[in-house]
């Protein structure tokens, strides 16, 4: 099956509701070793998105959404997230479905943006330590369902696995070695973020 | 203050009604915007946390910046809020965006170039990082030298060169640039409520950031003349400056600090910078980018030639700067 | 600071280097001239404590004052002070003084006045007494309204006017111009070395002097929008304009406000007397007359008449006040 | 007798003596109701004269002597009492020797100067409580040397009156109340001066 504005639509509502859900988890993640304003900021980003997703076109939805993530959650993951939305749009201009492969380009593009915003890379404890297994295990081969249920676990893994990192690079990075031992919100919420994806395949 | 939260815009507000001649506010996005822009030229525009006033609605204007972007206090404006100043003062030409080196504002400045890259306008970046405190030249904070980087920038802009050059020209102004700052007393977050860190009667914080961050190091109270060499210093051996050149001088409390401490210090960087040997081409005293009540100073050196000399002494008119040029030529 | 003692002599030395095309330095007394003096013109003078600057070495120069007369720190300049700067200024047309209503400044003018008289030095004095927060007119302190007053009888005597009618419009000006003043800190005096007073966090000393001498009230803690109504009620009342009156408003900070406050206190201050149907001909914001590194802000209104207006705008160039006329015709 | 040069030489001599020697005393005196700077401030001025007291003439004697005073000596009482100086110095211009009437007429004018520039009137608390009674009792009948016992007399009643007042000027002023109980500084210091006038007559 092919990914049409449908199933984009699905995917972001799916991810509003997780992130409203656990509003008070993430910020409570963001107190071990942040700021404190993760759940409140990113729940309300994605809040304003509810009004929003009327569009038709995979490109639009997927730039509005982003736009309004960004106006409304203006904390860091809000910035890269709705930065990430409008660079999956933009790579997808006039399309009206994608493959796997193109969701793939997409998710490419969105790490592409987020690494070149940030400056993160692999193993510095940010949501990007979910994104990068979940991308690469966008394959062709065998059927849809399995392949997105073998991304979201290893994305899962990769949320996991950013418990024993020290973190080196955003705010948690002023925490050191005592960033050790805690989640990263960021790397939470993404997971939250991608896991509604199953439920959208009509 | 009135409202918790409302302070930057009634801030902003105070000072569009102070110079409306010179600026206007947008109070949706908390944007201060050059009145009467040029359509022909670079628009510049810059941005950061507020409660380094009068950085940088204080130099918006003709010869200097198109926009200045306020965040809340000590916080990055929002990657919608840059893009809504890009839309707003871009031209044929393009936008030029001279920030500090904070990472919020890099983000969202960089955020904010991609969405304006999506409307067809030109962007372009430069990231000031003179503050010599810290030795790894990548991590080093943006300070003084940006607003000197806006000044000669914003004065080739409105030459009507290209961004390309303007850019050029800003980013050569932050090479020959460095900055170094210390406090007596603390700053206060109002939203944090609390001071940024505990300082004895008779300590210094040397080498201290612009939002109040702790110093390099903690050095007992010396005198001013003393505290001037030990700052200039440290600013002449990382710009490598020898006697004979020419530089600009930048010399400011930060906030809180009385005229007449900023008056005294003045005068003794003057007076050891002469006996350097370096050549002052030009200085600037008072108060230009602040952290909110802290006491304290900064000094900065620009070493400049004779490119950066002629834009910097170019007309300006911002509520801060006002630069008259000196003409050798007079005509009635 | 380097020596105490000589940190006003220092201080003058920074001013002086900033401007050496404005004013010039006697550094035996602590004189700050105007440099390339009128011989043709009354000279005005002025002189009090240090810790109040930029008063009043920042208003000396073209248009406004020919001498300010430093004193050490809150301690009045001494007789021969005074009597050596009438001496160094005068001219044909007389020195006139404009000084503040405090006991020292006036016995030492006074006295300096009658050592140039036998001089055959004509001398006239006019003591400023604007502050509103004491209720007896005689006792009341002079304030802000001073400075108002330097310039704009500063354009008088630059128009060449006779020493009786500059004296006129000084008193004029004072004679219609209120302030007053209100601290979140207290202020230290090096010498003494402790704070002139105590406050809790939530409270504001109401009506304190330039010296931080304690207020006339201990008030709560209010939002900047209301202190600006309690505070222009009182000068509103005391000057009694109403509606549809001109005047000339300053909002200032006290030394150690941080502009972000100045700022929002100064949207407000202007907010409400917009609101009492009052017409602002002109306003200042920043610091003009500070007390060291005090928290607080200072209100001053003048109710200004055709003649005090066409004076206030008349050209000056000193190291703060830099007046350039607007004229409705240009000639080339 | 008449007072020549040579006496008004005397008088400040003798003045600046008594007033070094007194230096200690008058700085405690002025700790108890003002900024404790009585005693030095006024010794150092005193001081300055030594060196300056070659004139001939009276008036010129008077109004160096003043002068310096004013600009070694800068407090209120330096400033007050040069002032009078001069002005005792001018109203005797070209007179090389003075009556004792001349001189009562000489007194009065310091007073009027002291009055013209500080405002104070008597009883309230300053050296001026000492200077009227003095003055007042120069009178020309009797031998000169009676008569300025007497003025010596009834300037130290005068001094030791100031002892009950309330300070209504100046900087014991901010005592109010408190400052009854403790003799004036000014006061003290201008008896010493004068007291010395006796011993310079030939
Ligand atoms: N430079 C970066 N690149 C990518 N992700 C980052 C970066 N810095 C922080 N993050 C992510 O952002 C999350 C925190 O988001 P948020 O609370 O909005 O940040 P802040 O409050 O510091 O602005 C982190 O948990 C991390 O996953
Ligand atoms: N207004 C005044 N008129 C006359 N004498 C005064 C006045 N004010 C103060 N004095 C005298 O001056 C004395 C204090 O002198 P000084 O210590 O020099 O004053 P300050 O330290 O306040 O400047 C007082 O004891 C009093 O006799
Ligand atoms: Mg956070
Ligand atoms: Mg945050
Ligand atoms: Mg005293
Ligand atoms: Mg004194």
């Amino acid at each position: 099956m092919n990914f049409d504005a449908e199933f984009f639509r699905c995917f972001l509502k799916h991810a509003s509701t997780e992130i409203q859900k656990n509003e008070r988890l993430l910020t409570d993640l963001d107190s071990e070793i942040g700021d404190s304003d993760f759940g409140v900021n990113i729940s309300r980003g994605f809040r304003a998105l509810d009004k929003d997703l009327n569009s038709n076109e995979i490109w639009k939805l997927l730039d509005e959404a982003g736009k309004t993530i960004m106006e409304e959650a203006s904390g860091t993951f809000g910035t890269l997230f709705g930065s990430m939305l409008v660079a999956m749009g933009r790579i997808s201009k006039g399309k009206k479905e994608l493959t796997i492969n193109e969701l793939k380009r997409m998710f490419e593009e969105a790490i592409k943006t987020v690494e070149e915003l940030g400056g993160a890379k692999r193993g510095q404890k940010t949501f990007l330590d979910v994104l990068y297994p979940f991308t690469e295990n966008l394959e062709e081969k065998g059927q849809v369902e399995t392949v997105l249920n073998r991304a979201l676990k290893a994305a899962e893994e990769g949320m996991n696995s950013t418990k024993n990192m020290v973190a080196t690079i955003g705010r948690a990075s002023y925490y050191g070695e005592n960033s050790r031992g805690h989640l990263d919100p960021g790397a939470v919420a993404m997971y939250l973020i991608l896991k509604g994806i199953k439920d959208c395949l009509k | 203050m009135n409202k918790p939260g409302e302070e930057v815009r009634e801030m902003l507000e105070g000072l569009v009604m102070a110079f409306p001649e010179l600026i206007e506010l947008d109070p949706k996005y908390n944007n201060i915007y050059r009145k009467y822009r040029k359509k022909d030229k670079v628009a510049i525009i810059t941005g950061g946390g507020s409660g380094h006033e009068p950085a940088y609605g204080g130099f918006v204007g003709y010869g200097m910046l198109d926009a200045a972007i306020a965040g809340a206090v000590f916080t990055s404006p929002s990657t919608m809020q840059i893009y809504q100043a890009m839309k707003t003062v871009a031209t044929e030409k393009g936008v030029l965006s001279v920030i500090m080196n904070y990472t919020g504002d890099k983000i969202n400045f960089k955020a904010a170039m991609k969405l304006a890259e999506d409307d067809s306008i030109k962007t372009e970046l430069v990231i000031s990082n003179d503050d010599v405190a810290l030795k790894d030249k990548q991590m080093r904070r943006g300070t003084t030298i940006t607003v000197l980087a806006h000044k000669i920038a914003g004065a080739a802009a409105e030459e009507g060169m290209e961004i390309a050059e303007v850019k050029r020209i800003a980013q050569k102004v932050i090479d020959n640039g460095r900055d170094i700052g210390v406090a007596l007393t603390p700053c206060s977050v109002p939203a944090a409520g609390k001071y940024s860190f505990e300082l004895k009667e008779d300590e210094i914080e040397f080498g201290i950031g612009i939002h109040g961050e702790p110093g390099v190091q903690r050095i007992k109270y010396v005198p001013s003349a003393e505290l001037a060499k030990i700052m200039v210093d440290k600013l002449v051996e990382d710009l490598n400056v020898k006697k004979g050149d020419e530089i600009i001088a930048v010399v400011q409390g930060t906030g809180g600090t009385p005229y007449m401490e900023k008056l005294v210090f003045y005068r003794d960087v003057m007076n050891y910078l002469n006996g350097l040997g370096l050549k002052t081409y030009a200085s600037w005293v008072g108060e230009f980018l602040t952290s909110i009540e802290m006491q304290g100073t900064r000094v900065a050196i620009l070493k400049v030639d004779e490119e950066m000399k002629r834009l910097f002494s170019a007309p300006a008119l911002t509520p801060v700067v006002k630069t008259i040029p000196m003409a050798s030529t007079v005509m009635s």
